[in-house]
């Protein structure tokens, strides 16, 4: 269900405008990082998430990161972003220097802030689903008001991990609200050709929570979905599970030039391009003019230009740090 | 000094500490109502309720996944495998999550949590119920990795394990579980990473850990009657090792045997026989020797169960062969 | 549903007096194996199956074992006499003799009989569910005929490995039937306290396949309902699961008092008794007297001694078989 | 002779393994219309179709499980894990299902399985990614393990896998994939258990497997020109271990390095390291050097995780340490 132009003057221009901004922000830095992967000044495995910025920033713009919690995948930058990392510190990390949050040691596939309830950034598709879950076995467990949200892809939901965890989520009576960012591709593979049944939010059916399809190139969707889910879960402690249909624009990591998919298809989704859609509906509302767009595009990517300079000009970690950080020191 | 069972050890650390902190709790399958499949944690869910003793469905990686992420958020879990051989299901969860959390967020997060059962063959279980699993965690850097054999260990590296900010995994044995030791009533701790000569000798060492340690004493025994005097060396603390203990001990006897109930090859065992091999190539009088499980899955049979395994006389062979006797 | 005294006519005497005598060979040889069990001439974990025999004796009766197949977990007693393996070979593997089916090496937990597509008796619950679908995929592979009745227990069906299991059988319509013998405790479990639904059958709403609740301890609604699952998946190639309610009479495995249900729990399910069932209605149809109960049950009764006689004259293995059958020798 | 790569030595294999043998199949996450995420499985769906060339959901659990009981049944499975460290999470399959299934069952089944995909660190992929895990499978009897290190080695390892009636499990490495070799055009087989001198020489024996072989032969050159004479050792399989040849080496040159890119705690490495120094004790004119990754989790950062890994400086200076050279 898409938001319409008469929906949109319920909500707070700030909150729509800070909506855009954080969608533009997250594009203009994953150009930049796409473009400096291919200069070699990235290496690695790396995941770029345009054309799902509607998924991340509609979500976590519900959340108070004060008590609540995000997880995710490896496809991470969005996230990171969206939680109000500093762009600096995430392309320093991306750049494996030590001013990066995890001081070179993550990289692209492994964000992370402690402080801000960014709980990753996991590489093992599927893996971070019970972490997530114990973060909210934690928040029932102190009586905490909080909730998490853990967002994994169309190809994790099949992962036993998935299912372990939602079962005892579902016994249990977490606080937490499981968001499928369904891209419609694990890799080269359509999620179709990987699932017994086509829509994904049936799943939750097994483990008695609600389970909802929800539009990911409309942030307004999103954001009322995601409301919806957290209000169940901070204030009757019910988890529920999101099915949220997306669409990356590029290949699955920047070594993939994405030919499992057609031309078309790949045009049909940018047509519907989430910061497009926003900003235009604001337009048509009235509350957004073409230069005020110009101004917020223009801040994003000097945001992003600042946080390359940073990374460039960063140090490369010692080499004696290699032996740090492997375990803590015990206080007693 | 109280005499205790292990299991009553093991029983005592885990009241004691969840008693000193909220914030620790017990997971895992039939921890609760049932007290534990091996009883470990009888009386614990009548003490402290269902929130802090908490029963699970059998999903060994999601609810060892639960506890590392409850860990991450500040809670201090200990998850009970039923037995170690059905952590191979966890075992994505604790390298690739528990190991590696801390180091991949450069520092951010601690990971106080303690994952613990019963480890290695008991009796009549065939082979998938028998493993001896040590090496896999003891391969993996970013665990602690503790393996007490007596009651005294047992609680005093409990009470350090949960303390502890790190993952720590800790092998009990089901055989075990009802030998007596003496326990002090007051409270104590053994550190992680340290390692006990529970026999003094002066003419080989027999370096070895958990459940087998009490055939290397039975050995020893054996050995002395025969004026062979054997020192036995307990690792205790399989990640870190003692490796100073150990090395001052191969000083004194310049002869040294192995013993570990795992398949030998890359296993606990034969990584100490080469480091002792290697650190005192100029003292050894003789090869290092290991006493191993033989190189097969376990037999149900207990005849053939009891062959594959170590032994006293197995112990006392290789011992003779270090000593260049016949 | 119970089927009803007027339902058995349509029933082949034969066909109902097999289920009889297969149902009470397993209860007189359970009887003893617990009996043995007490005089520590079988050790280790032994997993009785009486007040279960319905399932696995009506189940069994329905597949051509020279085609099918037939999987299980540790309570495998009852499934490896349903599929005909002699009570002998069975018994000695008990005891650990080198006459066992596994020639000592796998005792209670691991009961197999490659020849009658008996694969198993597995230890590892719900690790064995991968394996019946790799079965099923070899049938499909091969264009065959067969079927695969794939039996684990209430315990197993939160087990990231069935589910990961199911969706691919789900998704590739595979010919197999997984049965989930609910006996209602997964060790000291309830299994509602383990389960975020109380209905499993449900649970294969997620994997496109039908799923059905039955009456575990009528041997002829198993009989029917598994019937009908191997015809779709005979001739349609269709999964599907079954969830058979039953109960077990004794503790988990020899070292369980089984504390945790009350008598009258217990009690209840003994009024039901599949095999005094059966007789019953037998009896009342006319089909069968008390002299023909008798004659079979000193038959079984007999030929479970003459299994115990056996166990006890075999030989221990020698202790060099120990390194027999690690590895095969190949052919080329 | 024909230059190949690596990958299309192990894809030729495959090919003439799957024409060979009608029960032969490829199973794994996108081998099919994807080609294998590193490109081994090339054109076979084209040529096989999707029976037998067949694209998995990312549950590598569950279609391990699903290649075991296929192969109990009769077919012939190539299960490719995308890479090994997603391995882990099907090793509860491996090992209490496919190594244990003969064993337990008396000799009834033959499990003709190969389990494949690249092991080991490759470039900027931080601790999850670069796992190099061979001791879990080495440990564990049952299997076999093979880990070939030049395109002619993985041609005819891995047709001999997958003619082998035994799960093999079979490690290649991402950045070997484009290296290139000799081939011979007609069939061969490189037989399992089988070590292979890679490099004659007479002062020091380096034994090693895998993609770090070619760091060794690097190291030998160099110590070459100082007049130092390497001889590298491939073990190529490393259960079962050719010990024969290792003696025979070590009994020549008197003094050994191993290098094993895996954490050195209860590896491969030191397990070898520690039967050199048993076997060969009169022999050895020095200690036994192990030169393996150092024991932290990865690190992203490409200096700081190529420091962590073995290096021909880091096999030089163990060979002068085990030459008493400064
Ligand atoms: C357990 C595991 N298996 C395989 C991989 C390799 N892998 C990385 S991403 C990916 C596809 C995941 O797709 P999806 O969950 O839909 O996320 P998306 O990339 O679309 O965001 C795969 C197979 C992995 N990282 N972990
Ligand atoms: C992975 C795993 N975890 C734990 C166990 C220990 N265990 C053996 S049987 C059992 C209960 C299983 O219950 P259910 O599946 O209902 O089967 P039932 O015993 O009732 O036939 C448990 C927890 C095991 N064998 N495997
Ligand atoms: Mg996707
Ligand atoms: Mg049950």
């Amino acid at each position: 269900m898409k938001a319409e132009t008469k929906d949109i003057a319920q909500y707070d221009k700030d909150l729509l405008s800070d909506l855009l901004r954080q969608m533009l922000l997250i594009r203009r830095f994953e150009e930049k990082t796409a473009q400096m992967y291919g200069l070699r000044k990235i290496g690695g495995f790396c995941h770029i998430y345009i054309g799902q910025e509607a998924v991340c920033s509609g979500a976590i713009a519900t959340v108070n990161l004060a008590k609540d919690y995000v997880i995710t995948a490896y496809r991470d930058h969005g996230h990171a972003l969206a939680v109000g990392m500093d762009p600096k510190i995430v392309m320093a990390e991306l750049y494996g220097k030590i001013t990066g949050c995890c001081r070179g040691k993550g990289g692209s596939m492994h964000l992370f802030d402690a402080a801000k309830h960014f709980y990753g950034g996991h590489g093992i598709v599927g893996s971070h689903i019970p972490l997530a879950t114990g973060m909210a076995v934690k928040i029932k467990y102190n009586n905490e008001d909080g909730v998490v949200l853990c967002f994994f892809g169309d190809g994790a939901i099949h992962q036993g991990a998935f299912h372990e965890a939602l079962n005892m989520a579902g016994l249990w009576k977490l606080p937490i609200v499981y968001i499928c960012e369904n891209n419609q591709y694990g890799m080269g593979t359509d999620f179709r050709r990987a699932s017994a049944v086509n829509e994904l939010s049936k799943l939750a059916a097994s483990y008695n929570m609600p389970g909802a399809r929800v539009d990911g190139m409309d942030v307004l969707a999103v954001y009322q979905s995601v409301t919806d889910a957290v209000k169940q879960a901070r204030e009757r402690s019910k988890p529920s599970l999101l099915e949220i249909r997306t669409y990356r624009y590029l290949g699955h990591s920047m070594s993939d030039p994405a030919a499992y998919r057609t031309k078309e298809e790949v045009a049909k989704y940018k047509s519907q391009d989430p910061i497009i859609i926003l900003r235009d509906m604001m337009a048509s509302a009235g509350m957004f003019t073409e230069d005020e767009y110009a101004v917020m595009d223009r801040d994003c990517k000097s945001i992003v230009a600042e946080a390359l300079d940073f990374a460039e000009q960063s140090q490369q970690p010692e080499i004696a740090t290699l032996y740090e950080d492997v375990l803590a020191e015990s206080e007693e | 000094m109280p005499e205790l069972t292990y299991r009553e050890a093991l029983n005592q650390a885990i009241d004691e500490e969840m008693a000193r902190d909220d914030r620790v709790f017990l997971i895992g399958e039939e921890v609760a109502l049932y007290n534990g499949a091996y009883k470990v944690s009888r009386g614990l869910y009548d003490k402290y309720g269902e929130k802090r003793v908490i029963d699970t469905p059998i999903t060994e990686g999601g609810f060892t996944g639960i506890g590392i992420g409850a860990a991450m958020a500040g809670l201090r879990p200990i998850v009970e495998w039923m037995t170690f051989n059905f952590s191979i299901q966890a075992l994505d969860q604790v390298i690739n999550n528990a190991a590696k959390m801390r180091y991949m967020s450069g520092g951010q997060f601690k990971l106080p949590i303690v994952f613990r059962g019963p480890n290695g063959p008991a009796e009549y279980l065939a082979s998938q119920h028998s493993q001896a699993l040590a090496a896999f965690y003891a391969h993996t850097p970013g665990l602690l990795v503790i393996a007490p054999a007596t009651p005294y260990d047992a609680k005093g590296l409990l009470k350090s394990a949960i303390r502890n900010d790190n993952p720590v995994i800790m092998m009990e044995a089901e055989l075990l579980y009802n030998t007596k030791g003496d326990v002090p009533k007051e409270e104590y701790l053994v550190p992680i990473g340290k390692a006990d000569i529970k026999r003094s000798g002066t003419d080989v060492t027999l370096i070895t850990f958990g459940k087998v340690l009490h055939l290397a004493t039975d050995a020893a025994e054996q050995l002395q009657t025969e004026g062979i005097s054997a020192e036995v060396l307990d690792l205790r603390s399989l990640r870190p090792l003692d490796e100073e203990a150990i090395i001052a001990s191969v000083a004194k006897t310049g002869r040294c045997v192995v013993i570990d109930e795992s398949c030998p090859v890359a296993s606990v065992g034969s990584y100490v026989a080469w480091l002792v091999s290697n650190k005192c190539f100029d003292i050894l009088d003789a090869q290092v020797e290991l006493v191993a499980s033989i190189d097969v899955p376990m037999p149900y049979n207990h005849r053939l169960e009891l062959a594959v395994q170590p032994s006293a006389e197995k112990i006392i062979t290789a011992v003779k062969k270090v000593l260049y006797i016949n």
